[in-house]
Parts: C-alpha cells; structure tokens; sequence
C-alpha cells in the first residue's frame, strides 16, 4: 500500500501488481495524472459471460506470486524506460473472478498517445503469455477448465520465446 | 528435494511434491517426472523450470535445498 | 442525458460527443461495461503544463457543434461495425480546460483486446484530424495561439486525405 | 451571404461574416476572401469548406440561404 495525495483527503491505493481484491480501477486512473503527460490509456482485462461455447460462472486466478509480482514489475520498468512514459502501472487479480469483473488492469501514461498505447499493449501481452499466472474457468453446468494457455512453445520450439499479436517494433515508427 | 507445482500441473503431481531420488539435472528431474507419470509428458514439455525464483534451463545444475518449481504455460489476463 | 440503471441507483451519464463540462471517465467507465466484452480500452487526451517550450496556463476549445457532434457519432458507429464492438463511446470537452484535466475521452470494449485498441486509436485520431475542434493554447507569459493543426493536406494535397500516427489495417491481422 | 468562421480565421473575418457580392460557386467565394485579407490566403488554403453541415468541393453551386461554414484545420483532442 502506497501513501499518496490525491486532491483533498491523502488515500491509500492498492498497486500491488497481484491482489486478491476487486480491482478499482478509479482508485489506479486517480493516481495516473501526471503534468506532462498528454496521453492516459487504461486496459481493463474482464470476465465475459461465455467461451468454448459455454455460459461462464467464474474464473479462479492461480498465481505464483513472488515471481509473478517480481516479472509484471520488471515488465512494466522495461516500458517504462522503452516509451519513456511519465507512468505506468498493472495489477493483477488472484482467486476468483466473477463475470464482469476485472482480472487485470494495465494503466500508462505519456507525452504523446503513441507511446501510451504501444506500452499498454505490450504490458498486457508479455504479462499473458509469460507471467506465472493462470486461468482456470468453472462454468455454469458445473465443469471446469484450465485455460486460455500460452501456445507459442509450439511454434517457436522454446517457451521463452512468444509470439504477440501486436509488434511493438511497428507501433514505435 | 521438494519441488512445486501449479494449476493444471497439480492434476498429475500434488503440491508441494516429494522426490526422492538425488538428482543432478533440471532434465533428469523432467526425466523422473515422466517416469512417474506418462500422462504429464505434454503438459511437463510446455512448462519451465524456475530455480530459487529464476527461470532455468535443462542442463541447469540442481544444488542441494534449492526451491524448484514446474511452471505450466501462463493464461493470465 | 442517457438514463440508464448502474449497481444500484439509477443515475443519468452525460454521454453527448460534446459537453462543456468536466469529462466524467469514472461515469463514462461504468457505462462500458458488457458481458460479452472481455477487453475494455479507455484513452483520456489531457492538457499538458508545457507546449512549444512554454509554460501552459489552459487551453481553450472551440467547436463546431453541429457538425462535430454528427462527425463523432459516425465515426464510433464506423469502428463499432468495423471492430465488431459491444460499445464504444467518445466524448470531446468545449470551452476552457485546465492542466490535467481531460480533453477528450475514447472507450471501446470488445470480446478480444486487439479490437479494442485499435478501434481506440482509430477513433482518436479520426477526430483529432477530422472533426470541427480547435485547440487555442493559452500561456503563463500571457500569449495564446491557435495550435496544433492538423497539416497532413500538405503532404496529401487534399484537405479530406489525413496521414494517421497509426495504420488500422495493420492492427486487424 | 452570411458565411461562419472559426477558430483562427476569425482572427481575418469576423463571424458571421456577410458578403455582399453574388457569388456562384465556393471557389468563387474562396477568391474572393482572399481578395478582402490576403493575409488569409494561407489558412483559406488549408481550410474545408462546409454547406448546410457538410463538405463539399470548390465547384460546388451555392444556392440562396445556404449556410456556409468555413472550416479550418481540426486541432481537437
């Protein structure tokens, strides 16, 4: 928990980058403001209703946590420096997860918009495919499934190598 | 040597798992788990090593009182 | 004024493409949500305290209402259809702003997350580049100036063909 | 004719901004601006031309009561 000011009473905001409380992504947006920033963009990762063809009940969040706090840290220091952001920040969900709610919300803000995007996406990628966190999703006639895996290992033949939907390469021109 | 495992890969090996065997390699330990289970060959092949917090190749050399854990494919977000 | 129904009171989000009010991202948020929406992207454009080297005091916005309003709309409606959106929502302050506060406010959701973004970022810059909206810049010295013009009719040749920071087409792969 | 304009062009024409000649097409009112400011040549060259809330070209035909707006280069966001 970090003490900061916000415009009148001093608040406590979580930004932890896993916590096993709802996400309150106006408490994280409240402390993204920054003078030189010109650019805020927030990614919120949500529960849907339905995948594979099934009505979703809930999801449970699995997490190693002391290297998933330590990797989604390192990741967001790398954008950081990469976009020269004036701010960045992610956090993570852990237990379960119901319909609707928030598993995790990414936050970056810059001078200019091309920057904040680019990081944002990039964070939200690298924490999916290589952070030690997992999904496990229950649904409503009572199955469960380990899901939405990092394939990448397949192609690439080494599971530290993935493949992102978006090229942050292409997003710096 | 205890070693952890997560998610889907507690299915086939209970957290924290025993081994009892002295094992020199990370790919001798990978080994021995597929001894013990055929049916987490797949999922073992997709999943990394991390020693004392830090991701670790097969031919990374396991000392004795270190921390492993088998880190299944990521499905965050 | 939309009226619609949120946890529990019903309250009333301004959602008009215009507004001389402050910008409610918290209110605007609340209204994003989908159940078939797994991705929600919000940009917020805020006042910087620097431009052109100087010292930024606030900035002052003019529209043109009637054709800026009908401008946004389509091109939300645009990248909806395009994106396959579950919503999508954009909302451009008037009249004078202050450093730190938001000018503009662009939230999409999607079943995935590479829809979203890129139907954010198409958003933005379409209305950055396109609608009836004029920046006048006002500085701490006591000097203004009209700033910030969009100038790709000077590569183009054509005050209609806009060159964008992003390429949407490159996003949908 | 009572045309509209915006932002930094009311820095060369006030708005509205009447005009009192009988002019047929926006090229012809364009000309004839840049006649009344050439200072304004520049921003009129850069500028959309809009009849009743929409775009239209410089061989556009104004009728009697149209509504013209004079649309500078968007700075918005």
């Amino acid at each position: 928990m970090t003490p900061f000011a916000l415009s009148h009473p001093v608040v406590e905001v979580n930004t932890q980058p896993l916590t096993a409380l709802p996400l309150n992504l106006v408490a994280l947006l409240s402390v993204a403001h920054h003078p030189k920033a010109g650019a805020v963009v927030l990614f919120s990762g949500e529960v849907r209703d339905n995948s594979l063809g099934k009505q979703v009940d809930y999801l449970e969040y699995e997490a190693y946590p002391a290297m998933a706090t330590k990797m989604i840290n390192e990741i967001v220091n790398e954008a950081i420096i990469r976009w020269r952001l004036t701010f960045a920040i992610a956090q993570h969900r852990t237990g379960i997860v119901k319909s609707g709610e928030s598993a995790v919300v990414v936050i970056t803000t810059s001078a200019h918009r091309t920057e904040a995007y680019a990081a944002n996406r990039y964070i939200i990628d690298r924490i999916k495919h290589e952070a030690p966190i997992w999904k496990c999703e229950y649904f409503t006639d009572g199955t469960k499934e380990w899901g939405g895996n990092c394939n990448c290992q397949k192609q690439t033949g080494d599971a530290n190598k993935h493949i992102y939907e978006f090229d942050p390469q292409n997003a710096e021109k | 040597m205890t070693i952890q495992t997560f998610a889907a890969l507690k299915d086939y090996f209970s957290t924290p798992y025993e081994v009892l065997e002295n094992l020199s390699l990370i790919s001798d330990l990978k080994t021995y788990l597929i001894q013990q289970n055929s049916d987490a060959e797949n999922i073992l092949n997709l999943s990394r090593f991390a020693v004392n917090d830090t991701f670790v190749d097969l031919d990374f050399e396991i000392k004795k009182n270190d921390t492993i854990c088998i880190i299944p494919p990521s499905s965050g977000g």
